[in-house]
């Protein structure tokens, strides 16, 4: 599919001795996350230049969103990250919320920070024991998933579901908490920083691993910001930017935290970062335990299907689960037209999502912005000039997801 | 020949007989090749989207895969199952039927998820409709995605299914 | 700054440019032509009470029912001093080009090459335009309203229509194969008598 | 005849050990990576090598269309040969050897170098890319690590003044520690070192990193043909903990005789070994290809040469 021409990039080839190597990593490569494809340059095992292909698992999210109503597209927003599918939840409700005008219940956003941070969790650590793998470090991957499995425990007695959870509700969340799960996660926040500390012995103080993370894919301030990097990748750089702290939503603003800054921007940076996080969101989940408030789930004019009812609510107008081919009223007054974009942090960076409404109970325009897709767009500059080995320990380090990437 | 025929053959199970007093099995070399091929099934490392997640965690700790003898290759010619583990975009499809290509013959195709088996929830212009439209497969999965154990009881229908084949051998090159 | 008074400051600054300044649920948005663009990137980034150094999302929105323009939305917010603000470029439909802001932030490359390769807007000035998501000779854009969420028989991809034909092809030297068409013959044998 | 015989003993004994050398790796990363490794197949998955030799030798067997053919099919068995070429010079007990030769050590360098043909052979031959650079990288990982294995051996070499295996485990038996690993710490160390980088083993995997280059040279091989690659790797494994085991280790002499087994204490230090690999294995990540190379330019052989001058220089004085 793609040929050799260098099109309009100016390939630095030893005066015409040595050939360039060209390789095609992916879509089926156990390093890529996934089916992310790489076309490789490469000078011996220098790589010269890198040409990311993204788009093998483009699901046409956006079309799907304007061809279903509001609480319809939920369910889907589990499979863009499928890695913390409850950040995606609460990002995309945040966002419908927004656009709705709807008031969430303060335990709901409790709950929501709370499981926000869970997300956090599974999908860093999941980050980790796929980073490791790819250095080569096979035995962390094992760890990881142990305590994954818990907090996956836990979101099956949330939801039902240990991935695709389809936890919270336009207005609210699906279910109150039970005392038994948050007993529960009490434990597992209790014990975290000490697994923590087991993932950081085995990896931390081996010099192999500072050998191959310390130096490598270097990102600076103002090359990550240019290159649009959120998240864990950006702040690794230096640059203080986290949506928790700049534009608070869920309960957020309630509970302290801090946000973990690196320095120089590689490799080792981002994972220290998000080894901190870490430490950060088991911190954030004791508070929200602790400040948890009473009061009701889900907001009064919250336009819900299939939720008990604690008294008589309005129905989303015209709408109910087999809507797929039921024509929708306008309403203006349910679903006023404007457009709004309502960013959150999720697990990778800022997730944001974009909406145009017409009036009409369908979203006339839904953007997504994913950060897997920017990152990856920045890997090119980020892998010139480095060995073969260091893309994959670069593209680890990154954490994308390429089900968000490709949308 | 006649002295042998006399020897009462004991019949352990289907197709396997034992001569009492010598310690020799007698069964089709069908049942022991089968036996080996079910015994060590090695799916290809190809996740696609969600359900990768779920089978990276079959091959984890708590499920792990390899006790049932199977590891994952990253090299589809050294692979015998190919795991579907999530939607198939078109874009995807082509790459995902040369990788089955790339496989060699005993192989085995295992529909992960609701998105391998028929779309699932992605009815849209860029999701082919169940990857039976271009490969023949053998075991399909439900869920989305399915869980760890899903996925290992497909593998074990999988087992049964190779144990019951007959004459599925290569031609010598 | 109040994003109000950010839409005023760029009013004041390219007052031919501003078409509409729209306010939607406490965020702002401003309605610009397309012509300088660029340049109105340019000034926000580098004003030094603006500093709009983060380009948070940049997609396209298809009006054409409505009035007959595309708009390209740049999201664009300020780490610094904490602030957005959103520009809509009007890009008609009959032409529809926009100056490439790729210069400005390296990140916009891809975003923009996904607002090509979904809804058909070029981005003059860019290094590298080409579809991303979807395969190459890929058909249609299918974010315009016009395309169907469903693609009917005829319109199938190309590549996808060889790769099936392809797996039929194959599918002989599938192990199977034979004794399926050997059932599916005695089935018809049996259907004749 | 009998020599016949004797190798097809050897052969076979060799084949078992290394069918269950796999079964062994799985098991003891398994448990260090809290799973439970092969427990289906046969009683406590006992069964599992079998299994899988079976299945690899009725399958398919697959030669890409762009593939040199003679190449192809020469490159295995190279490996297969070379790695099975050294057991012969290995003695298991005293005067439990097929071949006493007196330049045994040079014998096993040969060979083991002589293996690695295979290896670049495997990756050229395959006409694919992940192949070649596989079968690059592990020509080069061997040629430079060959040179410090070689120099950290001289020491032993000059302490028991001989190059035939057998004598240098008799030499060991009459030196003060009984074994040289304490005199030749240093030497042991890059010989230890070395030995994982020559044997393409983690952290040294490179030529076959999963995560880079998806399965190194063999990428392309299938079946039967893939076997032979894999068991060439676990047999160059054994000799090189062989290797280990009589230089420094002291052969087959312990600290009490096992009756009518001869080779106990040789069979249980090379276990001991192999745990160590799969130990090394299942605990570190793996080098970059240049730190690979600089580990062993800048710090094995300036290391080797160091511990052969201080052997030369206490030999000389003592």
């Amino acid at each position: 599919m793609m040929g050799t021409e260098f099109r309009n990039l100016a390939v630095p080839v030893r005066d015409g001795e040595s050939e360039l190597f060209t390789v095609q990593m992916g879509p089926q490569h156990p390093a890529t996350h996934g089916v992310l494809k790489l076309n490789l340059w490469m000078d011996g095992e220098t790589v010269v230049r890198c040409d990311p292909d993204a788009g093998y698992l483009h699901r046409g999210f956006e079309k799907i969103a304007e061809n279903k109503t509001y609480a319809q597209f939920l369910p889907l927003t589990d499979r863009l990250d499928y890695i913390s599918a409850m950040a995606n939840n609460v990002g995309y409700c945040v966002a419908v919320e927004a656009l709705l005008r709807i008031e969430v219940p303060l335990r709901a956003q409790y709950i929501r920070t709370m499981v926000a941070e869970m997300a956090r969790i599974t999908g860093h650590l999941l980050w980790l024991a796929t980073h490791a793998l790819d250095i080569g470090a096979m035995t962390v991957f094992l760890y990881c998933f142990r305590e994954r499995g818990l907090l996956l425990d836990l979101f099956e007695e949330l939801s039902g579901a240990r991935l695709t959870t389809t936890y919270t509700r336009i207005g609210g969340v699906r279910q109150d908490v039970t005392a038994r799960a948050m007993e529960k996660l009490a434990r597992f926040v209790e014990e975290f920083p000490s697994r923590i500390a087991e993932y950081e012995t085995l990896i931390d103080t081996n010099r192999i691993w500072l050998k191959r993370t310390k130096g490598i894919g270097c990102v600076s301030a103002e090359q990550a910001v240019q290159l649009g990097f959120t998240g864990p990748s950006l702040r690794a750089s230096g640059v203080d930017y986290d949506v928790r702290k700049h534009r608070p939503y869920c309960a957020y603003d309630k509970v302290q935290f801090e946000v973990p800054i690196g320095v120089n921007g590689d490799v080792y940076d981002r994972y220290r970062c998000r080894m901190e996080e870490l430490r950060q969101s088991a911190l954030i989940i004791r508070q929200c335990l602790e400040q948890l408030p009473p009061g009701a789930i889900v907001a009064d004019n919250a336009p819900d299907l299939v939720m008990p009812l604690a008294r008589p609510r309005q129905p989303m107008a015209g709408s109910s689960l087999a809507t797929g081919y039921i024509e929708l009223v306008p309403n203006n007054d349910v679903y006023p037209e404007g457009d709004v974009y309502v960013s959150i942090e999720g697990s990778k960076g800022e997730l944001g999502f974009y909406f145009v409404s017409d009036g009409g109970g369908r979203p006339y325009r839904m953007h997504i912005r994913s950060p897997s897709y920017i990152h990856i767009g920045g890997l090119a500059t980020v892998c010139e000039g480095v060995l073969v080995a260091d893309v994959i320990a670069i593209i680890g380090s990154l954490d994308v997801v390429l089900g968000e990437c490709d949308r | 020949m006649g002295e042998v025929n006399q020897v009462e053959l004991v019949e352990i199970e289907k197709g396997v007989k034992m001569i009492p007093g010598a310690n020799a099995f007698i069964m089709a070399l069908d049942k022991l090749v089968n036996w080996g091929r079910a015994g060590s099934v090695w799916p290809a490392t190809f996740g696609l989207a969600c359900c990768a997640i779920e089978m990276m965690d079959a091959g984890a700790s708590y499920h792990d895969l390899d006790r049932f003898g199977m590891i994952f290759r990253a090299s589809p010619r050294q692979s015998d199952a190919l795991v579907v583990a999530g939607t198939v975009s078109k874009k995807m499809a082509p790459v995902v039927r040369r990788v089955y290509d790339q496989m060699p013959e005993p192989r085995y195709v295992v529909a992960m998820g609701s998105c391998a088996c028929s779309g699932g929830v992605f009815n849209s212009y860029a999701v082919v409709q169940g990857c039976d439209e271009f490969l023949p497969v053998d075991v399909y999965v439900p869920g989305c995605p399915p869980r760890p154990e899903a996925l290992m009881e497909g593998l074990m229908r999988l087992q049964d299914k190779i144990m019951g084949e007959h004459w599925r051998w290569s031609r010598w090159r | 700054m109040e994003p109000l008074a950010i839409a005023e400051k760029i009013k004041n600054q390219f007052p031919a440019e501003v078409i509409e300044v729209v306010e939607s649920r406490g965020q702002v948005g401003v309605i610009v032509a397309r012509e300088q663009i660029g340049a109105m990137c340019r000034w926000l980034k580098d004003e030094p009470e603006l500093r709009m150094d983060h380009l948070l999302a940049l997609c396209g929105v298809d009006y054409v029912a409505k009035n007959g323009t595309y708009e390209v939305v740049y999201n664009l917010c300020s780490i610094p001093l904490r602030h957005m603000i959103r520009l809509r470029a009007r890009v008609p439909a009959d032409d529809c080009r926009i100056d490439s802001v790729t210069c400005l932030w390296r990140g916009a490359d891809w975003l923009e090459r996904e607002c090509f390769d979904l809804l058909g807007i070029v981005f003059d000035g860019h290094p590298d335009l080409r579809r991303i998501l979807l395969p190459e000779g890929w058909e249609g854009y299918p974010l315009r309203k016009t395309y169907p969420l469903r693609l009917p028989a005829e319109q199938e991809w190309q590549g996808y229509v060889q790769l099936k034909e392809l797996s039929r092809e194959l599918s002989r030297f599938d192990f199977y194969s034979d004794m399926l068409s050997n059932q599916a013959k005695a089935g018809a044998n049996e259907a004749k008598k | 005849m009998a020599l016949v015989v004797h190798m097809l003993i050897l052969v076979g004994v060799v084949l078992l050990h290394v069918a269950y050398a796999t079964y062994f790796e799985r098991k003891v990363i398994g448990h260090m990576q809290v799973r439970m490794g092969p427990t289906r197949v046969g009683p406590l998955g006992l069964l599992q090598p079998i299994a899988d030799g079976i299945k690899l030798f009725f399958k398919e067997d697959v030669i890409p269309g762009c593939a040199d053919r003679t190449l192809f099919y020469a490159a295995p068995i190279i490996c297969l040969v070379a790695a099975m070429a050294n057991l012969a010079v290995l003695p298991f007990a005293s005067g439990l050897v097929l071949a006493k030769i007196n330049i045994g050590l040079l014998f096993v360098f040969a060979m083991s170098s002589l293996a690695s043909y295979g290896v670049v052979l495997a990756g050229w031959a395959s006409n694919s890319k992940f192949s070649f650079l596989g079968g690059l990288r592990s020509m080069s990982q061997v040629i430079s690590y060959e040179i410090a294995l070689g120099l950290s051996l001289v020491g032993v070499m000059m302490m028991a003044g001989s190059l035939d295996l057998s004598e240098i485990v008799a030499a060991q038996q009459q030196s003060r520690f009984g074994i040289y690993a304490i005199p030749q710490f240093l030497g042991f160390f890059v010989f230890v070192v070395a030995m994982l980088a020559e044997t393409n083993r983690a952290p040294f995997d490179l030529p076959e990193a999963e995560s880079e280059l998806v399965a190194g040279y063999f990428t392309e091989y299938s079946g039967i043909r893939f076997s032979l690659f894999f068991m060439a790797e676990y047999i160059g494994m054994l000799v090189m903990a062989s290797i280990a085991t009589i230089c420094f280790l002291g052969g087959w002499s312990g600290p009490f005789a096992v009756p009518h087994v001869p080779f106990f204490w040789f069979a249980a230090k090379i276990y001991g070994i192999m745990f160590f690999y799969f130990w090394l294995r299942a605990t570190l990540p793996r080098y970059r290809y240049d730190q690979l190379m600089s580990l062993g330019w800048k710090v094995l052989i300036p290391l080797a040469l160091l511990n052969i001058v201080v052997t030369g220089f206490v030999k000389t004085i003592f």
